[in-house]
């Protein structure tokens, strides 16, 4: 059986996604830019996507402006603000638990001398908005704070932290690639001044996201060149990905009560029968606040990698960590900002579900899963396995 | 990533546990870095009759564990002591560059152990 | 009749590039950096594409990096070599026909108090070798010239430019986007340190580009975030695009030969018409040193978009200026640095050939041609009709 | 980018060409800017009898010279210099930001052509 869990790091295109871009890989092959017919049919369904994804998260379609991916709009959000600003000192504020995309950047930008702060998540995996408040300073030009964190699948206070930072004059960027699928996003609600987007994160292709720019932000361009994107992002306009993100959008607004409440029922299940039939099995950030599609649980005394592999044996797909991280040797640092040990943190699996994901194939995930940690138990020098106990070293 | 034969070692790993009439026993690693080996030998007459493991870490070292147990029993102390993790990683067929790092795990916790067995009859 | 002439600002998909690329869109749709089988599938198809198209243009697997088009492969050239230089004053040496990718970037660059010296070309639109040469100073960290420009198809002396470059020490980059389709490409041979590539100029898809760095160049990232592209380029993998691009670079490389010499005949065939038949019609840069499939005129007394869309409505796709430059008012920089006047470069219009042009297509071409200039004369108060001369006001 | 409307006059133009009986001729534009309209009116007792336009520019400026003469014709001069330049992106039923100028090129050529006028008979 395959049974793919990792729904966190890509998810399949979804097959009427497929069929609304084929055509702009055939006969509609145009360059948006063009003035003749060919160009003119790419720049109508261009408009018309920029349309459909402005209404699914209530912006304006000037607002939306189309990227390689999430990782490019984290980049433009935090270096075009950095550029653009005055301030002699320039600050910002982030949290522990970004996604690399956000926190590799902000090492960039420590680097020429902005100062980052990194707000620390509560044990369960949320930020304190008090903590980004007391942060603020007069050099503060932007904060970002993630819609939903890609390992434990927390749910961040992004309304209450863009009101404080609006408060204060502050820019507030929300990292909402991984929220985009089962979160309904309203701009406007949300009061955030840009949010970025990964169109593979929800059943369309990959190598296309989005930044949301509310009107009347300034942002630096971060790509230069011809006048795509109101002048503000360079490089022909790849129709047919910018046609599949809408479509994908579109569906995933759709269809998303129906899909989180199944896919709920079933990981909430499937937490139960972990925590109440494996020992020392840990879940990894709250319950509530959460994806509805994550379970994240760190397996005491084995590690994260072996389980993943065995589990891939049985045909089982999930992710150790990030499935950036993985084949680093550090824990993950998500992990460690809840305050969890080190070699617990080794031991760390995530499962995200999809809409795939049927009650059957997580009764045999189960049974593959505790089975596999029992046989990695008996191997573990941490762990006695004739007591049942941990027995560090 | 890892070539077929390291899988098929980590899906059925050799002489997995403790042994419980070890005389010799070695322990490389911590699990805060995420790998952790413990090797356990028998040794008799200056020969190693038994060997086993055990190893907190990623199907790589679990993989290197086992070939490294296996291919020192039967050896003497001074053949085991020369155990490259060279050896290691060729009798795996090869492991992803990342991951040399478990096989010189394996080559120093049969060191290991072998000290603590000399340390034991000799100190 | 429909004739696509506008090969240059894009390329149809060819058919087998889209079959190539169809199971990464259904069932192999997993993230290459994940380690389980869905991961280690797209992971294997990624290394093979990096393959092919190392083998295309003769370099190492190792020195392709992905990029989300030409226009960021160029700026990741320029700004990656500025960000990683030591040098206290900072010198750039490029020409004053390159793609708006690379001027506008050397435009941000001069913000930042980086010099850039900006090569005239020569009537012909070649660029004098001696005048790179007498150019570098010691604060010269980089030099990028365009292996053929995009809107008169000039080829440029890459190889003689780069061994210049590499005796002085200069970092040498190249903007081959408009070359990689009719040029054989080999880097080694070249001796470029740097090269960018764009798959939709070569019938690959959109928002998919390479750029080639020699191994031992260091370059400051563009784009930070997860560890793709050994570390310097983050952002999932794009594996569907990345595997197009590979097979369209591929089928390219293997009938080239063949194409380029049909393309060529039309296209010698076709200017000669023009010349010959139609009063007042200049070709743009001169026609040796130049890509077989382009051929570029200005036809005095007439405006360029009022030909486009005459032409447009007669079912022919063509450009006058670059795509990109299209909607802007004004002339072309690369025409108007041949030293042609303004009113001229304002008539100006370029016929891109490409694979599936035809001699039929061509003749019906040239004569809705023939007549759209004779009809916008009629009309044109700089022309007197009756005379048949220019008549300036 | 252009309507339907626009295209269509575009392609059959209005009022092209010399008007070899014209007492009013106005230009506007440079072709370094890349427009140049010239508009030829033919004006008797107060009134625009005929109209016709000579332009270098884009399909906007070609569609907004012919309706603009069509607009004037048969108007008092009065008539005509009120005629401004949303009058003719109505008439075209819009135009692309980019190429509003085109229009505001027509209502001064017309402007031009008058003042011509009035300057020849008056001056
Ligand atoms: C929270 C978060 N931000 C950003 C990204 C980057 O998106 P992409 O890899 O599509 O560029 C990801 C996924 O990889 C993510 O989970
Ligand atoms: C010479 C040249 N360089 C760079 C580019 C930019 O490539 P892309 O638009 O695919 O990013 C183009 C085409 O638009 C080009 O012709």
């Amino acid at each position: 059986m395959k049974v793919y869990l990792d729904n966190s790091a890509t998810t399949p295109l979804n097959p009427y996604v497929l069929e609304a871009m084929l055509p702009f890989y055939t006969e509609k092959f145009g360059n948006a830019a063009s003035i003749h017919s060919f160009g003119r049919e790419a720049n109508r369904a261009v408009s018309d996507a920029r349309e459909i994804i402005a209404e699914c998260i209530n912006s304006r379609p000037s607002e939306i402006y189309f990227t390689s991916g999430g990782t490019e709009s984290d980049n433009w959000a935090l270096k075009g603000a950095v550029s653009v600003s005055k301030n002699k000192n320039k600050h910002i504020i982030t949290t522990l638990i970004e996604h690399p995309a956000i926190l590799n950047t902000c090492a960039e930008l420590e680097k020429q001398n902005v100062k980052v702060t990194y707000l620390k998540p509560s044990k369960e995996g949320i930020i304190n908005i008090k903590n980004l408040s007391e942060s603020i300073t007069e050099d503060t030009i932007l904060s970002t704070i993630m819609f939903a964190n890609n390992e434990i699948g927390t749910i961040q206070p992004i309304k209450e932290a863009a009101a404080i930072c609006r408060d204060f004059g502050v820019l507030f960027h929300t990292d909402a690639v991984q929220a985009m699928d089962s979160q309904k996003i309203d701009v406007k609600d949300l009061g955030v001044d840009m949010l970025s987007m990964s169109a593979h994160k929800f059943h369309g292709p990959k190598g296309i996201g989005v930044l949301f720019l509310k009107t009347g932000s300034r942002l630096g361009k971060l790509i230069n060149g011809g006048e795509q994107e109101r002048g503000l992002r360079a490089g022909t306009t790849p129709t047919p990905l910018i046609v599949g993100m809408a479509k994908a959008l579109e569906i995933s607004n759709r269809d998303r009560e129906i899909n989180n409440e199944r896919i709920l029922r079933l990981r909430n299940r499937f937490i139960d029968m972990v925590l109440s039939e494996i020992p020392y099995a840990y879940l990894n950030g709250c319950r509530d606040s959460r994806l509805p599609n994550n379970a994240n649980f760190s397996f005491a005394f084995i590690e994260g990698e072996s389980i993943l592999m065995r589990l891939d044996l049985a045909g089982i797909a999930v992710s150790s960590g990030s499935a950036c991280a993985s084949g680093s040797l550090e824990a993950s640092h998500v992990i460690l900002s809840l305050g969890v040990k080190e070699e617990l943190a080794h031991s760390t699996i995530r499962f995200s579900l999809g809409v795939d994901t049927t009650e059957q194939q997580m009764d045999y995930v189960f049974n593959v899963l505790k089975k596999t940690v029992d046989d990695l138990r008996k191997m573990s020098p941490l762990y006695d396995y004739e007591k049942g106990i941990g027995s560090y070293v | 990533m890892y070539n077929d034969k390291v899988i098929e070692i980590f899906k059925n790993p050799k002489n997995i546990g403790e042994l419980k009439d070890a005389n010799a026993i070695g322990t490389i690693g911590n699990a805060s870095c995420g790998d952790i080996m413990q090797v356990y030998l028998k040794i008799e007459n200056n020969i190693i009759v038994d060997a086993k493991f055990k190893t907190f870490g990623c199907a790589a070292a679990i993989a290197a564990s086992s070939v490294a147990t296996e291919m020192i029993i039967g050896k003497t102390i001074e053949e085991a002591l020369s155990l490259k993790n060279a050896d290691v990683v060729a009798e795996l067929g090869g492991l992803p560059a990342q991951k040399i790092h478990c096989s010189v795990l394996a080559e120093e916790a049969i060191q290991a152990a072998i000290k603590d067995y000399k340390e034991k009859n000799n100190g």
